[in-house]
């Protein structure tokens, strides 16, 4: 069975690649997950410079999903390179590195920084964190602003780019659209929904930076969706995120369009889900005959709207 | 290294309507716990709630031969999960992912040891004192409540070896009064030369308090800090404390640096709640 | 104690309001809710004509939520007012009548049949129904298109005209003021959110109409979040809807701005649910000494963002 | 007029991997209930899953003096819910809201009452059997299942004076194939004069045939559809079945139109499934 999937010029040994922000920088969980039998590990989000992110409370519990304002702590890129991407790189690790910058130039620059070191498979590009008020989603939000953040970044590397959209938008396919057109790679959605959550006896915001991102189950149907829409716009492959914690929901994402995906908020829940995913996975392929795993991309079948007989 | 367990319930004991001591079989955490770290569990099956809590490792249950064969949880209901523990019974399974943290380290003698517990902030203490009593140091335990009906498990302390120095906020049992004061009263009566070392755990006021004593009276003091955690192995940053790093305030994770942590090192005027 | 709420002229007894195509056209709960009881009944989306609807399934569950795209089936407004209505009347509920066209014209012609009869208090425009292709969220993920709809239904009716947005757009505070510019009375929100979910085994999608809204608890937190958005920019009263099943959850929208709120999947699974969100909202009040439920409308603090003391 | 009901599970018989009968204090929704009414039950606190899940009424419970004090559900795991209720333990308790739809209505002799059943779609015709067998109607259940284990309860149903005829795929237990050949066969048996009304539920091919068997030899059938329901009142309009309205097509709730229908109103040909 082969569960490999291509991302561009990129081979992943499996389409399951650890969500950015929930993951650490991946040395954290070196000890109990095997980084090279993920597809790839997406390493927090990284500005140019270290940052202490949001005062707690960070997260709240929601129904079947959690708020997150960590606002982006980080111990900025050119640390990262020193002391974590070295263990990564021993770990055999694909490493993704998730990038957030203030300005179109702080994206090129931190681009630059990590072209020049070995051991980083991917740039996804951060346009899409609610929970920071300067660049990111401001980015995001705007489609000249897509189209610059990544049209710079795709001046100054050679490395595969892929920029992660947000989910706060009317229409999600036009922006994986400007990415296409300005030379990416391949697209990662969804972000978090901006949302928030209030304590009705303090009249409070549960969360320090008062509004957060939603992820969790609750948010899948919405990405699924938002994947399918992009499917039918975009040629790039396109990376699946949103709630995914079992194998069926892997396969859900990838059957509505997804080359491969990301899982953050249930590896929270069960540390040890990627051997689970993997198996799952192959069950079901071996189930529907399927060598080539890559080959369930894309394959939902509306064909048949069975008794479209009364009509609306 | 954690390890996941599926966990069966062997025994749920209610204390009160509040409290309860809940046995999990679990000998592979059992093995690995040491005093003062904790587990991740999952209050139920599916995505309501959908996060794990975590709990300090209250006991580590042995078998006949003495082999570690589980660990118990006083847990103490104030939430949906924190509710789902307390109605559970035995037989049932849930998922228990650990040891973490960084652990307690016990002095030995001759330090003596002074464990500070504010209500459930008991938790951590008992595989604690039992280290303290094995390596043959002296370990005082105060534990302050409002009343006295909120005091559980101290026989439990003293069957092992641990004085034990009672306070309530009404006078109910042992002082009158918070727990902090009456360290502070103990202190007073301590000469400085003698060395003692402090462990906190409980509300932040208290162990705010506690960390202030123990500053103003030149005795190190460590606390276990209770943060809310989405994942217990550093990858969410959600756990995070404010601590002084050369003189800088930072963000620390608790779940991986910590729970415990040097008092003298936390923010304390930044810490949440 | 005093839950009585006012949007615009008119007064609600209470703030809660039965959500539409959640309670049929209400008269279907008679046997078990006292109409009067609640502060009002939002009927089901009605067309200036019958309609079938998508072919089944319909609806399917998702984490903390479900799908649904039942495609507005209905009787159209002039049976509803000769056939639903009456009944309403004599059991005094104040009926809120939600319209949905596929044209202005027809938004203004519903409005005008609905004028022309006693026992309707307000008129909610539907122009966020994710499930069917012409009208409805055509004019609600434009500006101009909101504005339209809601300027010509103004023209043709002294009844409350209230326009129900989509959370399907990226600033959906924008389009609360282009309602209350356009003279709109106050603003429903959230319809549901565009989502989707697919038969792994089959490969197809669950629903029938192959996209369907998401509603329940796992939307509240962007739900709460849109009202709160939206409070910051208007000043017309604020219908919070999205995944309300408890009375610290009506508080919670309240609190971010809402004078009342709607409440849908949550009755699904709780027929009965009236009379204990009404119980805990006097349980609330009593603790907090309230007296007049009103008053907790928009009293978010966010003044004091604690320990901002290290800068994110 | 239905009623709510925090139902304790009085007990839950495991008749297999799949099935159960769980019974359910119920005083109030079993003084109400009708043969081929249904409850909604909500199998889990939370919000996992969300929705309650529509059951026929397997069986009224009596207390000793014959006063109804319960129902019991046959249950079937397909899924999360199902799997919830199978199991449940005695003590537990759950919602349940009921009794609701339109009923089967009961035939009086000399007519003839044939109930055709395929799997857990036996489950609306012990109380209608023993309706019918009260009004003196002469009463068959035609039961098929795949193999003989997954018959069930049939005893039950002879114990309630009903005819029962029995058929496997396999042929393992009765006849072999399906059992709306079955009926077939035995309309083909029965003279024209003789009134019979069949009454069918289950998989939704199986009443499909049954509808077709019953226009065929011109025998009136009312059918139990299956839909997937939201709230089981009226008010969301998710469950409903293309019926011919005057040659027109049109959707009808099944949840308060049915889920008991005349067949020959059911537009067979766009029936999800
Ligand atoms: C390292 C560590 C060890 C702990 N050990 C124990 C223990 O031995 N026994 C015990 O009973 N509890 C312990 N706790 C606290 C316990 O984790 C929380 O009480 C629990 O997570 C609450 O879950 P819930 O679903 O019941 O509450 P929720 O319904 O989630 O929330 C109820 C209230 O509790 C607060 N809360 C939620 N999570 C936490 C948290 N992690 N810390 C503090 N407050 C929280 C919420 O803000 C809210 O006000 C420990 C916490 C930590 C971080
Ligand atoms: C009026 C009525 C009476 C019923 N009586 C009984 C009964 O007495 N005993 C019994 O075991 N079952 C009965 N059912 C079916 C039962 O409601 C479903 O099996 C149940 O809702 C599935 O829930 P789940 O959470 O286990 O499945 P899910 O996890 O929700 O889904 C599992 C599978 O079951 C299908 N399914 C879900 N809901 C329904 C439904 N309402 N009808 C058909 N298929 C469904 C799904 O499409 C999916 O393929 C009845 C259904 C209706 C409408
Ligand atoms: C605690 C937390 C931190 C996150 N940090 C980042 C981040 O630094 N960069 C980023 O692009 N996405 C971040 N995300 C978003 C996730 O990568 C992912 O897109 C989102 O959580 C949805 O996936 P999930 O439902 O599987 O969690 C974060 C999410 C969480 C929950
Ligand atoms: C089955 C169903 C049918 C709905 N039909 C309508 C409708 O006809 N018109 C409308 O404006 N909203 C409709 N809605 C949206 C609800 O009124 C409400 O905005 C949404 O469900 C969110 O609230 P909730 O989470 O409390 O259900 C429908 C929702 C559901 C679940
Ligand atoms: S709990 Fe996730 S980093 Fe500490
Ligand atoms: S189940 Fe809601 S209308 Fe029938």
């Amino acid at each position: 069975m082969d569960l490999s999937v291509s991302i561009g010029s990129l081979r992943l040994a499996n389409p399951l690649i650890a969500a950015s922000g929930c993951f650490g920088y991946g040395v954290e969980y070196a000890d109990i997950v095997d980084l090279s039998s993920l597809g790839a590990v997406a390493v927090k989000g990284l500005f140019l410079a270290e940052r202490e992110g949001h005062p707690p409370p960070r997260i709240v519990e929601t129904p079947s999903g959690m708020l997150n304002a960590i606002g982006l702590q980080g111990i900025g890129v050119r640390r990262f390179v020193a002391e974590k991407l070295p263990e990564l790189r021993e770990r055999r690790a694909v490493v993704f590195v998730n990038i957030c910058g203030s300005t179109i130039d702080e994206y090129g620059e931190i681009a630059r920084v990590l072209s020049d070191h070995e051991g980083v498979a991917a740039i996804e590009l951060n346009i899409s964190c609610p929970n920071i008020k300067e660049g990111g989603i401001t980015f995001g939000c705007s489609l000249t602003g897509t189209h610059a953040v990544v049209s710079a970044v795709r001046k100054v590397t050679r490395l595969p780019v892929i920029p992660k959209l947000t989910p706060n938008v009317t229409d999600v396919a036009s922006f994986a659209r400007a990415a296409e057109e300005a030379g990416a790679d391949a697209v990662s959605l969804v972000n978090t929904f901006l949302a928030m959550a209030i304590d009705v006896h303090t009249r409070r915001p549960r969360l320090s930076n008062i509004v957060g991102g939603l992820s969790g189950p609750a948010i899948r149907p919405i990405a699924v969706r938002m994947v399918y829409e992009c499917r039918q716009v975009v040629r790039l492959p396109i990376i699946g995120i949103g709630g995914i914690a079992s194998a069926e929901d892997v396969l859900e994402f990838m059957i509505a369009g997804a080359t491969a995906v990301q899982v953050g908020t249930a590896s929270f829940v069960d540390p040890f889900i990627w051997t689970k995913l993997l198996d799952g996975l192959r069950t079901y392929m071996a189930r529907h005959g399927i060598d080539r795993l890559a080959d369930v991309t894309g394959t939902i079948d509306t064909s048949k709207r069975e008794q479209a007989w009364i009509s609306s | 290294m954690p390890v996941d367990v599926d966990a069966a319930v062997i025994s749920n004991t209610r204390l009160s309507e509040d409290y309860c001591v809940v046995a999990l079989s679990a000998p592979a955490i059992a093995a690995l716990a040491r005093p003062g770290q904790f587990v991740m569990v999952k209050p139920a099956r599916g995505t309501d709630p959908l996060l794990r809590r975590p709990f300090s490792i209250f006991e580590v249950l042995r078998d006949k031969a003495g082999a570690p064969a589980g660990i118990s949880l006083l847990n103490k209901r104030v939430g949906t999960g924190t509710r789902l523990l307390y109605d559970l019974e035995a037989g049932a399974r849930v998922a228990c992912l650990g040891p973490l943290g960084r652990p307690f380290e016990p002095v030995d003698p001759p330090a003596r040891a002074w464990m500070i517990a504010g209500g459930v902030g008991l938790a951590p203490f008992l595989t604690l004192g039992e280290a303290l009593s094995a390596r043959g140091t002296d370990t005082t335990l105060f534990y302050g409540a409002r009343t006295a009906s909120e005091l559980y498990c101290v026989d439990r302390f003293e069957r092992a070896g641990i004085r034990v120095f009672l306070t309530t906020e009404d006078g109910g049992r042992g002082g009158k009064g918070f727990v902090t004061a009456a360290v502070q009263g103990q202190l007073d009566l301590t000469p400085s030369g003698e060395p003692v070392h402090l462990y906190a755990c409980g509300p932040t006021p208290m162990m705010r308090a506690a960390a202030a004593v123990a500053a103003s009276y030149g005795r190190p003091c460590d606390v276990s800090l209770e943060q809310v955690m989405g994942c217990g192995l550093g990858g969410c940053y959600s756990c995070v404390v404010p601590v002084w790093d050369d003189a800088k305030p930072h963000f620390e994770r608790s779940c991986i640096d910590g729970p415990v942590f040097d008092a003298s090192r936390i923010a304390w005027e930044a810490l949440a709640h």
